[in-house]
């Protein structure tokens, strides 16, 4: 999968996006941000409050229980703050 | 049309074909611009970072879907991103139809969805540091208006 | 600021000034112009009538009624008399504020209110000779709006 | 009275504007009007529904129960078309 992040949840992990392997038992949007959030500090910070976290899979807006495959773009973000 | 742009851009120079077409009997624009009370009065500069692919087919749906509601000869979107200073243009609106009520609802439209469909992000800079911007309950509101 | 014309005007000219002011955020515009399908696809010409005097000081108030409903810094509205033809601007309705539904509102309510209470006569002309326009009820409606 | 006329109440009337004295008996609006309708055919095709007619006096609107007074500039006119 390729990750994406935007604003505060890229500033806090540090980069802006990163290539991953589908971790095991990682079904769903809501899945991928509780296993993110332990991979260190940063993470932990960026998804200290996952339902602020908005999610965008290959470019369209999704809920957290979207379901997720192997070669999703997968962005997050805050929610949007444009015009 | 949609574009997309870091560099500062002139809302009028963007107007200057615009709605030029015998057809067209209404003109509804709206432009947001830096002020300088978003740092709460001594905002310094505004950084607008994007999702580069999806803010332009976001932009695009936006635009289908007033086509869609509204009987519209023309619609322009023009969204700056990048670093910008108090005064310039964030965005600039703008749709022309035949009749007035179609080009003003269509306008105002396309600003309300554009607040919370676009992905843009912006980062404030003040004197007392650099802070993300918070969305507005009150753009989700205006948003919703046009769910009904 | 209200100016009323017989000479053509161009709109970005009469806004290159507009809503220059570090507080405001939001310039909401609406342009009118004469289109062929006044007429029936066949207009030649438009000829505005208008009762001077009255008509600065209609829209004189209706600039007072919008400043006290909205926190407005700038309005403008620039209205044309006499006779002109297709593609030339009618009116020019332009609002300023440090928010957008401020300016988007306002700017929707002087044009709605403008139909029914600004003292204009529309005279068509075209092949088939000349006419007065009548007042469509849909303006009546869209007026109304701001009454409640 | 300065008596203004706008638009088709204009051109079937066939002058722009005029002075009378308040006519005898001629109280409202709605009065002048039917006065007016009596003056020749011009004046019998403009005012022939006085429904139709809108009015200011002094410049502001008034309704066709509105009670002239000697001095008044009253404008007679079809419902209004600009913007």
């Amino acid at each position: 999968m390729k990750l994406l992040y935007f604003a505060w949840v890229r500033t806090q992990i540090g980069k802006s996006h990163e290539e991953i392997a589908k971790p095991e038992g990682v079904e769903t949007v809501g899945d991928l941000i509780a296993h993110l959030a332990g991979r260190g500090a940063g993470y932990a910070s960026a998804f200290a409050r996952p339902q602020t976290i908005r999610a965008a899979i290959n470019q369209d807006y999704v809920q957290h229980d979207h379901v997720l495959a192997a070669t999703d773009e997968v962005a997050l973000f805050p929610p949007v703050t444009g015009g | 049309m949609i574009r997309i742009t870091a560099e500062p851009f002139d809302p009028s120079r963007e107007l200057a074909s615009f709605g030029q077409d015998p057809a067209i009997g209404a003109i509804a624009t709206f432009i947001g611009q830096v002020r300088d009370e978003h740092g709460g009065g001594n905002l310094m500069a505004l950084t607008l970072e994007h999702y580069p692919g999806m803010t332009e087919r976001k932009l695009a749906e936006l635009e289908d879907d007033a086509r869609a509601r509204w009987d519209l000869s023309q619609v322009l979107i023009v969204h700056r991103h990048g670093r910008m200073e108090v005064g310039e243009t964030i965005v600039l609106v703008a749709t022309a139809s035949g009749h007035r009520q179609a080009a003003l609802e269509a306008c105002q439209f396309l600003i309300d969805r554009l607040k919370t469909d676009a992905p843009f992000w912006k980062l404030e800079e003040t004197k007392a540091g650099n802070h993300w911007v918070e969305a507005k309950t009150s753009d989700d509101t205006a948003a919703d208006r046009w769910r009904q």
